[in-house]
């Protein structure tokens, strides 16, 4: 039987799976670094937080809002995988559980599932997690490489945290950077902190993959690292004894994690280009009035959350210059 | 007395008169005259906003209808198909005034090219939209004039009285229906008619608006309206007019003999809420029976439509939530 | 205190909405459109602003000297209820428009605990008349900006299929709430 | 109506709270625990059947222009009252739900149900639907109290089940909102059930 | 029914009028009944927060005496038995908690030991900076018969001899700050009291 | 080559599979029987002149403009008008059409039926355009827009370029290149005659970079040509779109709503050039066209001249035969064609090309949830947002999807071609577009 349906009869071979799956690709890189510095523990939160953010995906969708299954589209996978990134190694087990029916349920799901959701949901779990367990979610263990211990790991606090501590006992940065790790540590990943967010080096190598696949645009990852580091440029350039240096505002903490693959995320980031370059740049200023004058030493999380919020109204101030608006010059 | 007592009495009764005093005159000031009769006839009013008395909800509606008592006295070309003649009683009352009583009317499906009728030739793709489709194509089982299928109508309807009939592919109208019009504006090939209830809810019309001639209608559909004629020369009542090969029965005139539906060699000629008739064995034998049955053997349920059996109780097809 | 840090507070640390829990009725049923949240939040402030001004001298002008504290309760809420049924009166005559966009909820402003509350928070925190006006005005504005961001979140909502169980008010809340984590990251920015 | 009804709406079917939304910061503000909870509801309770009482009463007494302030002298009279009385006889309950109880006052459903009801009604079925209404709202604040309070600290009623703390989230404003939320989703359910 | 009375000037006016009226009436009887209750109430509490941190006795005498800083004034409490003195109630304060100000009451005997601490009003987070509650911790047990003299009034971490609570060293370094004031304003006006 | 020029917003590059590239066109012989449907323009239907039974030459008017935007029918053949008939459509739908019993061949008199070439022509503007209605030419782009009316620049308009769209930008479709291979000196001075008929000196022909060969000859051509260029284009559809072309050729924008006179410019295509050199040199009208009859399937992708009114099924027939595993007939390019239901329609004025598509690239993808990717906006043509505009569509706020734009929308598919989430964009967009028609209609009654 012929076959009636509207024009085009053409599709590209672009789909939803291949932007996950490529999203996963690209996350490959901080995975390794992550298992080699966390070791086992990193394994087993990125196992669970996946395979329980697939499985309460399966149970809504199937039980609650009896639709499609679409587990396979890898939406989930990615939000499990981030999620895992955004908590330390050493999360209890059954944390990471709640964690991912908190992403899932309440961050994807509630919503209506993939491309529904306002928040991030990887993040409304972080946040949902870091408010549930501040403990928990507020020890890092050291980094050690894999093949050097593999047993006790000492926990100790994220750069950004001991030095927001430090300066809070009214210690000057003078005195706390002997005992910070130094920048190729950073890049590299050598020091406390989420297990993902940790390399900023192989962050930057997964975004280099999505942007040439076209995963991303460039807007706003570029955005958010500039705004941070003018932003915190400045202050430095006032009292560096009590701001911290742009490079290593750019180096530490999850604002590279953030920048590259969360808050790009398409669900919940703005339409045009205009809408995310003011969506990165929101994001590197609250994230740096959080870092300096908040209680929290993060910001990003909650910075992104943020802008979230605001991104239905972005799209709105923000539209695409439509052909045949402008008069022209002839 | 108590200090305490007494002052806070005074100090809130001060209080109490300044407000009383200040809100009266800001009363006074800003006052905006609206007709009390409109809170009163929206009252009234079923409040579903529907649109169906031509105006875009019941508020303006109420605001037109008391202007119209003023002025002229009347009501008469104003009706809230929801509410019917209670209602607009209601709305006469408060203004002092009669009405007219109409009779009640109902929305009718005139197509009958179910699957089994109307087999589909070929595969449609797309949103389901028939207003969509309409534009791209005639439809699945080639008809250019009848259902698509695809329940623009059912989307419109803001009563729940109106579903697709999964077995038929077509609309079918419960007693839900208040007639207020809005499947007849939302079907793109004007399907759907509102036609008048009859009396005890028994109509006959002729299901099928195919302006074809008849040999191109009937390829595409065996229960198509071939403008044969018989129903016309049969009607007592002048009742039935054909045009573009398309019988058509007027309501107000139709005395609901049924004769033409005995005529009709397609079965175009619906039939609803009547007793069943006399078993008449040349009738048993006939064809006929079988496609009022067959297409309508769903259809029934819910359209009351008699042929052969029985009354059957209205066993609606629920369109409920999930 | 200075202005800055009270601006700084009522908007984003202790949010009215989001972390005060105060004028939630009105703010769950009025966002369902931008513009009319707009003129909501201009009603608001407006409202709260006056009602601040005219209890705090209530309060320290009556209330105070003549020992009727127990009465603060009663005599705010009168004062606040016949303001804004002035301000609906007004309103109703020079913007009908307004007026019907706002429908019940201009009424409801008179219960919108937001009102009286910043009243009785202003007279709490020992605010003088100024602060107390700043701290009003700063809290409206809170109160408007989540109103307009929630806003912007359910015209957006409305156009996407959300669960049948979530749809309006569920899902208003569950966003609420997430955007009440959002606003913890302010936690103590001001102290 | 008859009686009963009336009494019961308040439950489930048209619960203040979940289905008519309305009071919507002390259910918020005050439920950390069920114990709170309760204890708001309750004290909202006394207040609505008071003012529902009065305002019936009253009623044709008052010209409309002046209804609603009038209604709200009604209810901040009884309102000051439980205030005075739970300052004097449980001063910690009274400290813990601090500013939400002089903003009874302003909660919507006292008012709604002097608006809806009491100024059409008689004083008796006056009376029967605010003590229903109240004891709808003290049971809304109490599930939701108990729910925050099961997950924020693993307890009810102050009894432990767990060592240690639950997810502090419930117990902050978030989980407020998101709690309310989806008993809310679960009423509708359930109420869609039964109609 | 009766029909409504109208909206006009006397009506409305004496409606709101006489509406007022009761109701103050009714206020303000009410008010003169849980008058004394309410006065008790709240004496019956101050007491019984002295006397949680202090040891027995059988007169208190409050008074306003300048912080150490000399910017603000803190209320000592101090209590008497059979005219000797027991013990000093400070009511002290700090800014510095994670919610903002945290009240607290903290009980010294003549010689600067700390007898008793007990938190009077804190907006920390529930779970963590309330533990600064003795009923939620053992936190401030520590402080119990330590004398600021040699007890270093600070968190381990900042090299003091008080050991935070998990995750919560904001509020514990403000508890200190809250200790410390009590005890220079303390240890600064003991002699003048009496 | 240079710079290649382009449009600005949007556009995508699908797999161009030209199949038929290179084919010389091949006459198709005439078929027994016509059927010529009496709607073959954009705008009101023509009206009948001849009745049942009558005899008819090839070339003779058979039903003539009725109304402004409206044009002529010829008969395509000689021979006997057999019915005037309700036939089907392409889209299943009956509408009145002539159906001619085919008796030989003859031409009418005064229509120069030969290959030679006429180069020089003295008419003017009116005689031309005149001429040009006469025969009953249409856009043959694929919009059927009544050639005639386009050449009579409304008063206060001034035409400053004539676009001659050579782009072809739609995949699979090859008729306009090899017309323009084999037909370029004609195609040349019709150029000519159009630029006399709207009285312009600058014409320019835009062709897309990935037909070399064409920009080539067609360079060497009008090389002595005062006024036309040729202006080689960079690969990228829709610019076939008049807007865009003019565009990428002008750099003008035709404002929102707005014909392409506004800024000066009059778009036609190769084709309509062509037809309208035999019009005014030949006298011949518009009765036959050359039609690419593609498909993956098929044997023998071919060019075909055909006569208007020959069944499908024999151009199909020509190529190959109808492969056994098709799923879809398509009547135009895969991007912008309609779907057809049967091989038994005739061939139209507008019709361009014959696409058949097996079963398995018949069907759509199966759709998913939008994930906010903004791609369909990156490549809109026009600038619009088609995911806001299909959910607006879809939930029924046809207000808001006017606000937004979604009548600029030109339907060419740029958007569901690109999303990856496989959602039917331009359905919702084209059922968009009807209630929002329906909106403006009942709003100018008022
Ligand atoms: C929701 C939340 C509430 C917090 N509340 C407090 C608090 O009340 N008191 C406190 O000292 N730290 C609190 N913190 C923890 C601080 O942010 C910070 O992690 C901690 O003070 C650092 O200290 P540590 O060295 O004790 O681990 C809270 C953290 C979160 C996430
Ligand atoms: C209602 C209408 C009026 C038009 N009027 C003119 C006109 O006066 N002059 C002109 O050059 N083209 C006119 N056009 C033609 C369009 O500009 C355009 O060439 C035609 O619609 C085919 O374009 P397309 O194939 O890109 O859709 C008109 C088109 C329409 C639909
Ligand atoms: C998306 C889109 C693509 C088009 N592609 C072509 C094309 O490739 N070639 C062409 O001649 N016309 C194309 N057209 C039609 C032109 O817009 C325009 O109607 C035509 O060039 C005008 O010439 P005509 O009236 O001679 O057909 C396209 C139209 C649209 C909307
Ligand atoms: C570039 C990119 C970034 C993504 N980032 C996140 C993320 O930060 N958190 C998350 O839960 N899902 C992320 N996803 C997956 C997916 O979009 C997410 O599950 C949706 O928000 C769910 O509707 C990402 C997907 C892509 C393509
Ligand atoms: S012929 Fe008549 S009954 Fe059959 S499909 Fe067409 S309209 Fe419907
Ligand atoms: S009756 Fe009309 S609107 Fe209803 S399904 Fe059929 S075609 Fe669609
Ligand atoms: S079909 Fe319409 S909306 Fe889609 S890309 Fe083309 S012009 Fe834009
Ligand atoms: S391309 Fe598809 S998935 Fe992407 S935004 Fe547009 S409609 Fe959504
Ligand atoms: S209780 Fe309704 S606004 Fe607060």
């Amino acid at each position: 039987m012929l076959t009636i349906s509207g024009s085009p009869h053409l599709h590209g071979d672009n789909s939803t799976k291949k932007i996950m799956y490529g999203v996963v690709t690209a996350m490959l890189p901080a995975m390794v670094v992550a298992i080699w510095y966390f070791g086992l523990g990193a394994l087993e939160i990125i196992v669970l937080s996946v395979g329980f953010s697939l499985f309460f995906e399966w149970l809504i969708q199937k039980y609650l809002i009896k639709g499609p299954l679409t587990i396979t589209d890898g939406s989930a996978m990615v939000t499990g995988i981030l999620l895992a990134f955004n908590v330390p190694s050493n999360l209890p087990w059954w944390m990471i559980i709640i964690g991912a029916l908190v992403a899932i349920g309440i961050g994807k799901m509630s919503f209506g599932g993939l491309g529904k959701n306002i928040f991030n949901p990887a993040l409304v779990s972080r946040v949902f997690l870091l408010v549930s367990f501040p403990v928990a979610m507020t020890s890092w263990p050291k980094p050690s490489p894999i093949t050097k211990t593999l047993v006790d790991t000492i926990t100790g606090p994220t750069p950004l945290g001991f030095v927001k501590e430090g300066l809070g006992a009214g210690k000057t940065l003078a005195e706390l950077s002997q005992h910070l790790p130094g920048y190729g540590q950073q890049l590299m990943g050598q020091m406390g902190g989420s297990l993902g967010e940790v390399s900023a080096l192989a962050l930057i190598i997964g975004g280099i993959y999505m942007l040439w696949k076209k995963i991303i645009t460039w807007e706003i990852p570029v955005s958010v690292l500039v705004t941070v580091f003018v932003f915190s440029g400045i202050l430095w350039q006032i009292d560096p004894l009590h701001y911290t240096n742009p490079v290593f505002n750019l180096l530490t903490g999850g604002i590279m994690l953030g920048a590259i693959f969360m808050a790009t995320d398409m669900v919940t980031s703005p339409m045009t280009r205009g809408g995310q370059l003011l969506f990165g740049f929101g994001i590197g200023l609250i994230t740096m009035l959080i870092r300096v004058w908040g209680a929290y030493p993060e910001g990003v999380s909650f910075a992104i959350l943020l802008m979230n919020s605001v991104v239905p109204l972005i799209n709105k101030g923000f539209k695409p210059k439509r052909f045949g608006t402008v008069k022209m010059a002839a | 007395m108590d200090n305490v007592v007494f002052i806070s009495m005074l100090v809130l009764g001060a209080l109490g008169l300044v407000s009383a005093i200040i809100l009266y005159f800001v009363a006074r000031k800003f006052k905006v005259f609206e007709d009390p009769k409109i809170d009163e006839v929206e009252a009234v009013l079923p409040n579903a906003n529907c649109g169906g008395c031509g105006y875009p909800g019941c508020r303006p509606f109420a605001e037109v209808t008391t202007k119209k008592a003023k002025e002229d006295k009347s009501l008469d070309d104003l009706l809230c198909p929801v509410g019917g003649n209670d209602v607009m009683k209601m709305i006469a009352d408060i203004h002092g005034l009669s009405i007219q009583e109409r009779d009640p009317m109902i929305a009718v499906v005139r197509c009958n090219g179910t699957f089994a009728h109307s087999p589909e030739k070929v595969k449609f793709e797309g949103v389901t939209s028939c207003s969509f489709a309409d534009a791209l194509f005639a439809g699945e089982g080639g008809c250019q004039y009848g259902c698509l299928g695809l329940g623009d109508c059912v989307d419109a309807c803001g009563f729940d009285a109106i579903n697709m009939d999964a077995e038929t592919g077509l609309p079918v109208v419960n007693d839900k229906c208040t007639a207020c019009g809005a499947c007849v504006i939302a079907c793109p090939r004007d399907i759907i008619e509102l036609r008048e209830k009859g009396p005890k809810d028994k109509r006959i019309f002729v299901s099928c608006v195919n302006k074809d001639k008849g040999a191109t209608a009937i390829k595409n559909c065996d229960v198509a309206c071939i403008g044969c004629g018989k129903c016309e020369k049969v009607c007592e009542f002048d009742a039935i007019t054909i045009s573009n090969f398309l019988s058509y029965i007027d309501f107000d005139k139709c005395r609901l003999c049924r004769k033409c539906v005995e005529v009709c060699p397609t079965n175009s000629i619906w039939e609803v809420n009547f007793k069943p008739r006399k078993p008449r064995p040349e009738k048993a034998v006939k064809p006929k029976q079988n496609s009022v049955n067959v297409a309508t053997a769903t259809l029934i349920t819910s359209q009351k439509i008699v042929s052969g059996t029985k009354n059957t109780e209205r066993s609606n097809i629920d369109k409920s939530e999930n | 205190m200075d202005y800055f840090v009270i601006i700084i507070s009522a908007i984003f640390v202790s949010n009215i909405v989001l972390t005060q829990f105060l004028g939630i009725c009105p703010f769950l049923g009025v966002s369902t459109r931008i513009s009319t949240s707009v003129g909501m939040g201009g009603a608001v402030l407006f409202v709260m602003t006056l009602a601040t001004m005219v209890t705090w001298i209530i309060q320290y002008y009556v209330l105070q000297p003549m020992g009727l504290i127990f009465m603060q309760t009663i005599v705010f809420i009168l004062v606040i209820a016949a303001l804004v049924q002035m301000v609906e009166i007004i309103l109703k005559k020079i913007s009908p428009s307004l007026y019907q966009a706002l429908g019940i909820f201009l009424p409801l402003i008179t219960t919108n605990c937001a009102v009286l509350g910043v009243a009785i928070l202003t007279v709490q925190k020992h605010f003088d008349l100024m602060q107390g006006v700043v701290f009003s005005m700063a809290t409206a504005v809170g109160y408007t900006m989540a109103l307009v961001i929630f806003a912007g979140i359910r015209e957006h909502l409305d156009i996407i299929e959300v669960p049948k169980g979530m749809r309006g008010i569920p899902i208003a809340l569950v966003t609420a709430g997430v955007l009440a984590l959002a606003f913890m990251g302010f936690t103590g920015m001001v102290k | 109506m008859n009686q009963v009804q009336n009494l019961t709406k308040g439950f489930i079917k048209e619960n203040p709270v979940f289905v008519l939304l309305l009071g919507m910061c002390p259910t918020l503000g005050t439920t950390t625990s069920a114990l709170n909870g309760l204890g708001m509801g309750l004290a909202t309770a006394f207040v609505l059947v008071g003012s529902n009482v009065v305002v019936s009463m009253v009623k044709n007494l008052i010209p409309d222009k002046v209804r609603i302030p009038s209604f709200i002298v009604i209810i901040a009279s009884f309102v000051t009252i439980v205030e005075l009385v739970m300052q004097a006889y449980v001063p910690a309950l009274y400290a813990q739900l601090g500013l939400f109880i002089p903003l009874i006052v302003v909660n919507c459903i006292v008012l709604g149900r002097a608006e809806a009801f009491a100024s059409k009604n008689t004083v008796w079925s006056s009376a029967i639907d605010g003590l229903g209404m109240g004891l709808g709202f003290a049971f809304a604040l109490t599930v939701l109290g108990a729910v925050r309070e099961l997950l924020g600290s693993g307890a009810l009623f102050g009894i432990h089940f767990i060592k240690g703390d639950g997810m502090l989230a419930f117990i902050l404003a978030p989980g407020a909102f998101i709690a309310l939320g989806y008993i809310i989703a679960v009423i509708n359910r359930l109420n869609k059930k039964t109609a | 029914m009766a029909s409504k009375k109208e909206s006009n000037f006397v009506n409305m006016v004496l409606a709101l009028v006489m509406v007022s009226v009761v109701a103050a009436l009714a206020l303000g009887s009410v008010y003169m009944l849980t008058k004394k209750p309410i006065a008790l109430a709240q004496k019956r509490k101050q007491e019984a927060a002295i006397k949680a941190v202090l040891p027995a006795f059988d007169h208190v005498k409050g008074v306003k005496v300048p912080d150490a800083d000399g910017n603000d004034s803190l209320l000592f409490n101090v209590a008497t038995k059979d005219g000797k003195l027991v013990g000093i109630a400070v009511n002290t304060y700090t800014d510095k908690g994670f919610g903002g100000k945290i009240k607290a009451m903290i009980g010294f005997l003549p010689n600067g030991t700390i007898y008793n601490t007990s938190i009077l009003e804190l907006k920390e987070t529930p779970g963590l900076g309330t533990k600064l509650q003795k009923s939620k911790s053992d936190f401030p047990n520590q402080f119990k018969g330590k004398n600021p003299k040699t007890f270093q009034l600070k968190v381990t971490k900042d090299g003091g001899d008080v050991d935070a609570i998990t995750a919560a060293t904001i509020s514990s370094r403000a508890f200190c700050d809250a200790v410390q004031r009590a005890y220079d304003t303390f240890e600064k006006e003991k002699n003048h009291i009496n | 080559m240079g710079f290649l020029k382009t449009f600005v917003l949007g556009g995508i590059h699908p797999p161009e599979n030209k199949l038929s590239a290179g084919k010389p066109i091949r006459s198709l012989s005439v078929p027994v029987q016509v059927v010529v449907p009496m709607g073959q323009n954009l705008g009101a239907p023509s009206k009948p002149v001849v009745k049942r039974g009558d005899k008819v030459k090839t070339g003779q008017l058979i039903a003539e403009a009725g109304g402004f935007i409206s044009s002529n029918v010829h008969s395509p053949v000689s021979g006997t008008i057999f019915k005037i008939d309700n036939m089907m459509d392409a889209s299943g739908f009956r509408r009145p059409a002539f159906i001619i019993k085919v008796e030989g061949d003859e031409w009418m008199d005064g229509i120069d039926n030969t290959e030679t070439f006429v180069k020089d022509v003295t008419l003017s503007s009116e005689e031309i355009i005149a001429k040009v209605k006469n025969a009953g030419i249409v856009g043959m782009g694929g919009a059927t827009f009544p050639t005639h009316v386009k050449l009579m620049v409304p008063p206060g308009r001034n035409a400053e370029y004539l676009i001659i769209n050579g782009v072809e930008c739609e995949p699979y479709l090859t008729a306009d290149h090899q017309l323009m291979l084999e037909k370029g000196p004609e195609i040349v001075v019709g150029t000519k005659i159009l630029m006399k008929a709207l009285k312009v000196n600058r014409a320019v022909i835009g062709i897309e970079n990935n037909k070399p060969d064409a920009i080539k000859l067609m360079r060497d051509l009008t090389a002595e040509e005062e006024g036309i260029v040729v202006q080689p284009l960079k690969v990228k559809y829709p610019q076939g779109g008049e807007k865009q072309l003019i565009k990428a050729v002008t750099n003008r924008e035709v404002p929102s709503g707005k014909l392409p006179i506004e800024v000066g410019c009059v778009v036609q295509n190769v084709g309509t050039a062509f037809a309208v050199y035999e019009a005014v040199t030949k006298n011949k009208p518009l009765i036959e066209r050359v039609v690419t009859v593609t498909g993956k399937a098929l044997e023998n992708p071919s060019n075909l001249r055909v006569r208007i009114g020959t069944p499908v099924r024999a151009l199909v027939d020509e190529a190959g035969g109808f492969p056994d595993d098709t799923g879809k007939i398509i009547g135009g390019g895969p991007m912008m064609g309609k779907a057809l239901a049967t091989l038994d329609v005739p061939v139209v004025k507008g019709t361009s090309g014959i696409l058949l598509q097996r079963e398995e690239a018949a069907h759509r993808p199966v759709e998913g949830p939008c994930i906010r990717c903004s791609k369909c906006t990156q490549v809109c043509p026009m600038g619009l947002e088609p995911f806001l505009l299909s959910r607006l569509a879809r939930v029924g706020n046809y207000e808001a999807a006017e606000g937004e734009g979604v009548m600029d929308c030109i339907e060419c598919g740029s958007c569901q071609y690109t999303c990856p989430a496989k959602i039917p964009l331009l359905d919702y967009l084209r059922l968009g577009k009807n209630k929002v028609g329906v909106l403006i209609r009942a709003r100018t009654k008022r």
